[in-house]
């Protein structure tokens, strides 16, 4: 409805291949950045960027990590919280230990310490697929849970594996109030993006939908299963160890690896199931939905004036999940994405139904 | 100007190759035979494919027809038996390799990217020519949009060879039988292979979409001279474009000439008698 | 010596309770070629029915009879499991049928995170105990071969007996009831089976039944011992290397993959844990089962899977 | 015609006049050197070729003609669909005093020998494969023809006849020429003069062998200019080319008009995906005949079928505001408040949307003409604020004689006379027009040249109209199919076979009564439209044959047969004429059958021969007749359809005594 797509004719390629080829797309996603950047720190509450944005943001990143490997490669991981914690885990590593070292070189580390962790245990995906694989992160998900709590080492021997970050900054910039952390956050996470964009539309991207949707085919045009694969496991592994860095230093401050345990490696599945498999957007509306439906499950009956103890709140959440999991499965695989894009398409072709 | 390039290089080609002059032998396969645990899929078969020539295997349902195809391509390792390519013996295989030689195929059962359009399909099919890294692509910048574009170009020139213009975009999930099939040969060709391994391209095509799928088998014979190896069901269609004719049943090899000879052979006549075919 | 023999002897009896929850697994997968993530949340779900039936039934019914409570709660939970079942089959499987493997496993993810939060929204969610009149105290046996002999809870030994007995019993139903070759028949070959007139969506009602069952056994033994609560899902996280080493589609590979990984955890975490600081009874069966992928993707008595092109 | 001459054509460039083609294509080449002349969607985007690359390509086909021997005066027949190097080489044999010589590409290789033996044509530019085939199979029959120049090589590797040639090898031929006498190209350009033949275009004619009218430069750029004048067109609009090159309303849009103004020619990709094109481009200048707009909005309506019921309220509410008073916007009139509001709703909801699906959100001005567009139709594209007009005109004037000017539409009328148009009426009510954009002459047929001029200037159009009190032009019939009734009244077939294939389930009908005593119909139902309608009450049919002998059918074509009748019964001129017995033929009327013209006009003279069995009956009152026919099937085989029709007739209607029209 919204859509005047006359006129908007291709002469070049360049132009038919970029990533939003329609004006009206265009115009949007400026409009949504200029909010995210402008508007909104301008307005928000603390509660929202600590209780909400931030949080929303670094799980949609490590999402996006995680729908590289499950969404566009086809490959499933149980263990993304093993990664997560093995970035922060990384990154906390070379932030204490080398003096001066930066919080963006550090956040890096951190994510390519993800990325070796995340390939060695992809070695596996070159001979076993599916429930095997899922056996094989789950195994990555145990280890590290176990590796962060009972060697000193990487927590420098503090008890429990509790750790902490402070006086954090970028190019001398403070990154301590809510608004310039969830900047920090929005720039990191766009940067990503755009990159996980460029990839997924690259050679590389169409090689991993190929592993994806029919492994046989792709080895048959020389695709090497084994290159796609672990380069699969290596970007998502290192998005996701980034997204670890941001939770843990700039959401958490202070975390243990319990932050990072098998709940959060479900939770970010669900996300990328609900959101959409296969679809970088689908990463942002699967965050978006699981941040928000707790928080709307806390807040709406009590406008009602209906008492939810947190407990039973926690466990419509839990059923909810479960329940849309398993719908969207059936339903609409490809998640709460597609049904943006059916809208769209239908927005695009209003009035006709089709 | 690129709208005649493909037809250019096609004639170049031809002058330089002679189009459908048949040549020497490029794939000698020498007493294959393959094995599932006990079940014997392939015995003991024999023949070679020349240079430039379309080459059919027929033969009853469960003939053994895909697995020599698999064999060919890397996908089976057959237990016994040589295969020379272009003269050099294979030992370990993997299908990625056999497309790096130059082998490229379609599948019996359509084997396309489902989750992806026609044109990312066919892209896929230029992967090995494709060289820029992850880095760069990760930042799409200068070179690798180059590339990209280069490289759809050739692509776009294989969907108007194809005639499927009008469906580039599309899903290929979302598309007809037939055109599915195209795609996939268009898939194959984008790899600009020299042998071709086409596993019963118009299995249930109508008339006309045979038509045009035996137009475009020749066509890409003739014009590139790619050497075509063909499972095909319809003696109609194999008798009409191939140059031999290699006839299987029950894995082994029952009949092997030029179609006319292959139509005479007893053997042939009883093997497809004596089936429901 | 004796010290080894009681650690080999704790870790056959854990072994024989993951035994127990991997032949849930190993009776789905082969029935419905559907991973069950959700064993654990059935295992959960069934004691706390179990834990709370037991509690609740003599309170409605007005009567203080311990054996006949666990009796009844036992019906009732077994009844509820096989509705449980039927749910399972109608509102989900069933419309899930020729899906890929990894699509049904995050289906089971999802289910398993609605019976978690079904199971503590009906039931509540303290920690409950299970009084099925297991003897608590330990017992001392081959005092006269050892010197201080063995001492083993008896409560562990009688778990491990039922446990055996049970997986015996499933192993003979898998072998000899009509419904078993049933059941297998399906295994091979869903269309197949269909076509000679074996009812696939019943097949699957009673195999998840099934695994009800040997959830609602694995929950009372696990219940009795540490108390029903939440982490008693996470046990069946346990079970998933045994499935893997044992083999998706062995019944007898459930059994031996158990008692393995069993053995294994407890000998590593006394032998080897020292050297890496404790508690590497968590991820020891992961990577036993990971290290033993590489070398035989399909498991120890797995079938060989060809990849038909 | 010299003054005339002076203001259409006057302008003048650096270099002389602009009188000719090549010296505007030239000109453009000059002074907007960048600017897009013709886009081709080809291999998935909009090739596109400014105007420096279409004379560089241009003067290259014309050199390498040229070295082919082809000479001043010669004939270069042009067969293919809207390509660019088609237009090209239109130019091209323009710059050498050619005469371009256009051709319908989806003519059969026997329809084409006509035209290659009459305009005695030696060189040939195709398309494609397809029309080199027909070109051979047809070369023993037109010795003259020396060379086949094809455009697209794709398939051609086996051909070694001597005849054919690429496009892309003459193209290189002529451009090496092209560098050794840069001014070869120019000198001949100079040599040319206005009033020069630029281009044949034969008319299909409904009697008789077609013939090919003579355009000269003037001709063409007279019509062009004023158009351009008239919608003030600039260098800026956007036309989706897809009408037949051998039209003459393409050749004046596409070619004349791009060439004078210097705007933007777009080639869709292929026939299948012209709609996907139109909407990628969205023109702003746009023509099509009415079948086109009838067949767009016959798809509309389909797909609002299955919409959404609140997405169906939706769509008809505000289509009956847009009805109410979307027209009155469109024209400047005075709308009230509330109306202005609800359409500025619904042009959001509802017309933006749907004008951006058909491609149609960017259109200035849209034409139709061609024949007859039905009231109901054109409102629809004006109301949701498409520019949609009538133009009058035929081959022998450019296509243009009326227009209707902004502001001034009305829905029968065919506007005012163009700029540089004179236009009376006879005495029998046929139109006259004179101006430059008239024919040179027939080629080759003086007689008819002689015959269609008279003696003061004139151009007899042979249709019969009449103007009306504001001046504009309404068109009535072919003046010479005006008939009379045995009781004396008068008979305009088109005119009521035009109302009756206004109605969406019609697609053609025939009428006959011309010295009878009444008026009978032969109709042909519109299969996609009376299937879907069959098909939403449950009617099971097997085509058309089967369908078009229902009852219900019959029941529906009556209504609308009878809703003709008494449309006539108050026009005071025609109320005699109503339709008293109808029947529905059994089968499609067929241009490859002989029934109509490749233009898809109904040829009379041949129906009423081919199914006199059926007139006959018709008039004497039968209620069924037994017919046998032969078909032609698309791949050449023939078959036979037979069919016992019945024969239904419909009410009619009191004519309206009093006021005659002036």
């Amino acid at each position: 409805m919204l859509y005047r797509e006359n006129g908007q004719f291709k002469t070049s390629y360049a132009a038919d291949q970029q990533i939003f080829p329609i004006l009206q797309d265009r115009v949007a996603i400026g409009a949504l950045l200029a909010i995210a950047f402008v508007i909104v720190p301008m307005f928000g509450s603390e509660y929202i960027f600590r209780a909400i944005l931030i949080p929303f943001l670094i799980l949609a990143l490590a999402a996006l990590g995680l729908n590289i490997l499950v969404g566009y490669c086809g490959q499933i991981s149980l263990g993304t919280g093993a990664f997560m914690a093995v970035g922060a885990y990384g990154a906390y590593n070379f932030l204490v230990r080398i003096d001066g070292m930066p919080l963006i070189a550090a956040m890096l580390l951190g994510g390519l310490s993800a990325t070796v962790i995340g390939v060695l245990f992809g070695i596996p995906s070159l001979r076993i697929k599916g429930l095997y694989l899922a056996m094989a992160t789950l195994a990555a998900q145990f280890f590290t849970d176990w590796a962060f709590l009972r060697i000193g080492w990487f927590t420098n021997n503090s008890t429990s594996g509790s750790v902490s970050v402070a006086k954090l900054n970028v190019f001398g910039l403070p990154i301590e109030s809510p608004v310039a952390k969830y900047l920090f956050c929005l720039v990191v996470v766009c940067v990503f993006a755009l990159m996980a964009k460029n990839l997924t539309r690259s050679a590389i991207g169409r090689q991993w939908m190929a592993i994806r949707d029919m492994d046989v085919a792709a080895a048959v045009i020389g695709i090497r299963p084994m290159y796609a694969k672990l380069t699969a496991f290596a970007v998502s592994s290192f998005i996701v160890g980034v997204a670890g860095v941001l939770w843990a230093f700039i959401h958490l401050g202070a975390w243990e690896p319990a932050a990072f345990s098998i709940d959060r490696s479900f939770q970010l599945l669900f996300m990328v199931i609900i959101g959409g498999l296969g679809s970088i957007m689908g990463a942002f509306f699967g965050a978006a939905f699981i941040i928000v439906l707790p928080i709307l499950l806390d807040q709406v009956p009590q406008w009602f004036g209906i008492p939810l103890s947190t407990a039973t709140t926690s466990h419509l959440v839990h059923m909810i999940f479960g329940a849309l999991i398993v719908f969207f499965l059936i339903v609409e695989p490809h998640g709460l994405a597609k049904l943006w894009s059916i809208g769209k398409q239908k927005l695009r072709l209003w009035p006709f139904p089709h | 100007m690129m709208m005649n390039d493909m037809a250019v290089a096609a004639q170049a080609a031809a002058s330089a190759s002679g189009g459908r002059r048949i040549g020497d032998v490029v794939l000698d396969l020498q007493n294959i035979s393959l094995r599932f645990g006990g079940v014997k899929a392939l015995t003991d078969i024999s023949f070679n494919v020349r240079e430039h020539e379309i080459r059919s295997i027929i033969g009853p349902n469960g003939a053994g027809k895909s697995s020599m195809l698999n064999v060919i391509n890397g996908v089976y390792h057959p237990q016994e038996g040589r295969i020379l390519f272009r003269g050099q013996e294979r030992r370990k295989m993997e299908p990625h390799m056999a497309a790096t030689q130059g082998i490229a195929r379609t599948f019996q059962n359509i084997a396309l990217f489902k989750g992806m359009s026609v044109l990312d399909n066919i892209m896929t099919g230029r992967n090995l020519k494709m060289k820029s890294n992850i880095f760069q692509q990760a930042l799409y910048w200068g070179a690798v949009q180059k590339e990209e574009i280069a490289h759809r170009e050739k692509v776009e020139e294989i969907i108007d060879f194809l005639e499927i213009q009008s469906v580039r975009k599309t899903p290929v999930g979302q598309l007809p039988y037939g055109l599915q099939k195209r795609v996939e040969l268009g898939r194959a060709l984008a790899a600009e292979p020299t042998m071709l391994l086409l596993d019963e391209p118009m299995a249930g095509m109508n008339v006309e979409e045979k038509q045009d799928m035996c137009r475009f088998i020749l066509d890409v014979n003739d014009q590139f001279g790619t050497t075509i190896v063909l499972i095909e069901h319809d003696m109609g269609v194999v008798m009409d474009i191939s140059d031999r004719v290699v006839v299987l049943d029950y894995g082994k090899k029952i009949g092997d000439g030029a179609p006319d000879e292959v139509r005479n052979n007893e053997d042939v006549i009883r093997a497809y008698l004596g089936t429901s075919h | 010596m004796g010290f080894f023999l009681e650690t080999l002897f704790g870790g056959l009896m854990a072994g024989m309770l993951y035994s127990l929850i991997a032949l849930g697994f190993v009776l789905i997968y082969k029935a419905s070629g559907v991973f069950n993530f959700a064993q654990g949340a059935m295992v959960l779900f069934a004691a706390l029915a179990m834990a709370r039936f037991a509690e609740w039934i003599p309170k409605w019914l007005g009567f203080d009879n311990l054996i006949v409570a666990n009796l009844l709660a036992f019906v009732a939970a077994m009844a509820l499991m096989i509705v449980l079942a039927w749910a399972i089959e109608r509102l989900c499987l069933s419309k899930l049928v020729n899906q890929e493997g990894i699509t049904l496993l995050m289906a089971t993810l999802g289910i398993s995170y609605f019976l978690d939060g079904l199971g503590q929204t009906l039931f509540g969610n303290d920690i409950y105990s299970i009084n099925v009149g297991m003897p608590k105290d330990p017992a001392m046996i081959l005092e006269n071969v050892f010197e201080g002999g063995l001492l083993l809870s008896k409560e562990d030994l009688i778990a491990a007996i039922i446990a055996a007995a049970l997986v015996a019993l499933l192993a003979l139903f898998f072998q000899k009831t009509a419904t078993g070759r049933a059941l297998r028949a399906v295994a091979d070959d869903h269309q197949a089976a269909q076509s000679i007139g074996i009812p696939l969506n019943r097949i699957w009602v009673i195999v998840w039944s099934v695994a009800g069952f040997a959830a609602l056994v694995a929950g009372i033994i696990w219940g009795s011992k540490l108390g029903v609560q939440f982490s008693l899902s996470l046990v069946a996280l346990k079970a998933l290397p045994v499935v893997i080493l044992g083999g998706l589609t062995s019944v007898p590979g459930a059994i031996i993959g158990g008692l393995i990984i069993g053995v294994g955890e407890k000998l590593s975490e006394i032998y080897l844990g020292p050297f890496f600081g404790g508690g590497i009874e968590i991820w020891f069966a992961y990577v036993l089962a990971l290290a033993f992928l590489l070398l035989r993707p399909q498991g120890l008595f797995g079938e060989k899977i060809i990849d038909r092109v | 015609m010299s003054d005339i001459h002076g203001q259409g054509a006057g302008r003048a460039g650096p270099q002389g006049p602009l009188d000719t083609f090549p010296r505007l294509l030239m000109h453009h080449a000059r002074v907007r050197p960048q600017r897009p002349a013709m886009r081709e969607k080809e291999y998935g985007i909009w090739q596109t070729y400014d105007w420096a690359q279409v004379a560089g390509n241009v003067r290259a086909i014309a050199c390498g003609l040229a070295q082919l021997g082809f000479k001043r005066g010669d004939r270069l027949a042009i067969v293919g669909d809207n390509r660019p190097r088609l237009y090209w080489s239109v130019a091209a044999c323009q710059c050498l005093g050619g005469i371009p010589v256009m051709m319908y590409q989806d003519a059969v290789a026997q329809e084409m020998v006509y035209v290659l033996q009459d305009a005695e044509i030696k060189f040939a530019v195709v398309e494609d494969q397809e029309q080199v085939d027909k070109m051979l199979e047809i070369a023993g029959e037109a010795p003259l023809l020396e060379h086949v120049i094809y455009d697209d090589a794709r398939g051609m590797r086996h051909y070694t006849q001597t005849l054919l040639m690429g496009l892309d090898e003459l193209q290189e031929m002529g451009r090496i020429h092209d560098r050794n006498q840069p001014d070869f190209v120019d000198r001949e350009i100079a040599k040319g003069a206005s009033d020069d033949i630029s281009v044949m275009l034969y008319t299909s004619g409904t009697t008789g062998k077609p013939k090919g009218v003579c355009q000269t430069h003037a001709a063409f750029i007279a019509a062009a200019t004023g158009a351009m004048q008239f919608d003030k067109l600039t260098e800026q609009e956007d036309i989706l080319s897809y009408l037949p090159m051998a039209w003459v309303g393409d050749h004046l849009f596409s070619f004349a008009q791009a060439m004078v103004a210097g705007f933007t020619i777009n080639c869709p990709e292929s026939a299948e995906t012209v709609m996907i094109d139109l909407r990628e481009i969205g023109p702003t200048y746009y023509f099509a005949p009415p079948r086109v707009f009838e067949n767009l909005l016959t798809q509309v309506m389909i797909r609002m079928e299955d919409a959404s019921p609140l997405k169906r309220k939706l769509f008809h509410h505000f289509m009956e505001v847009a009805r109410r008073c979307g027209a009155d916007i469109l024209d400047g009139k005075p709308v009230s408040g509330s109306d202005r509001l609800q359409y500025g709703l619904g042009k959001l909801l509802v017309y933006g949307p749907l004008k951006n699906v058909l491609g149609m959100s960017r259109i200035r001005v849209a034409y139709t003409a061609g024949a007859a567009i039905g009231p109901d139709l054109f409102r629809f594209y004006r109301s949701i604020g498409i520019n949609l007009k009538q133009l009058y005109g035929q081959t022998e004037t450019c296509a243009y004689v009326c227009l209707q000017p902004d502001g001034e539409i009305k829905l029968d009328s065919v506007g005012k006379p163009a700029p540089f148009v004179e236009v009376k009426l006879a005495d029998n009510g046929e139109i006259l027009v004179k101006g430059p954009m008239l024919l040179k002459a027939y080629y080759k047929r003086p007689d008819a040249t002689a015959e269609s001029i008279n003696a003061d200037g004139y151009f007899m159009t042979g249709d019969a109209g009449f103007f009306d009190e504001d001046g504009h032009l309404k068109i009535i019939d072919r003046a010479k199919d005006v008939g009379k009734l045995a009781d004396g009244s008068m008979f305009a077939p088109n005119y009521i076979e035009n109302k009756l294939k206004f109605f969406q389930h019609i697609k053609e009908a025939v009428t006959f009564g011309a010295g009878k005593d009444c008026v009978t119909a032969f109709i042909n139902i519109d299969l996609e439209a009376v299937g879907n309608w069959a098909e939403r009450r449950g009617m099971p049919y097997s085509g058309y044959t089967d369908l078009a002998s229902q009852a219900a059918v019959y029941e529906l074509i009556r209504d609308c047969v009878e809703k003709v009748n008494a449309d006539l019964a108050s026009d005071p001129n025609m109320g005699g004429s109503q339709i008293k017995r109808f029947l529905i033929l059994h089968k499609e009327l067929d241009a490859d059958d002989g029934e109509l013209t490749r233009t898809r006009k109904v040829r009379r003279n041949f129906i009423a021969e081919k199914y006199a069995v059926l007139i006959d009956a018709l008039f004497a009152g039968k209620t069924s007749q037994y017919i046998e026919t032969q078909v032609k099937y698309e791949d050449g085989r023939t078959g036979k359809v037979a069919a016992d029709l019945r024969i239904e007739e419909a009410k009619t209607f009191a004519p309206q005594a009093g006021r005659r029209a002036a």
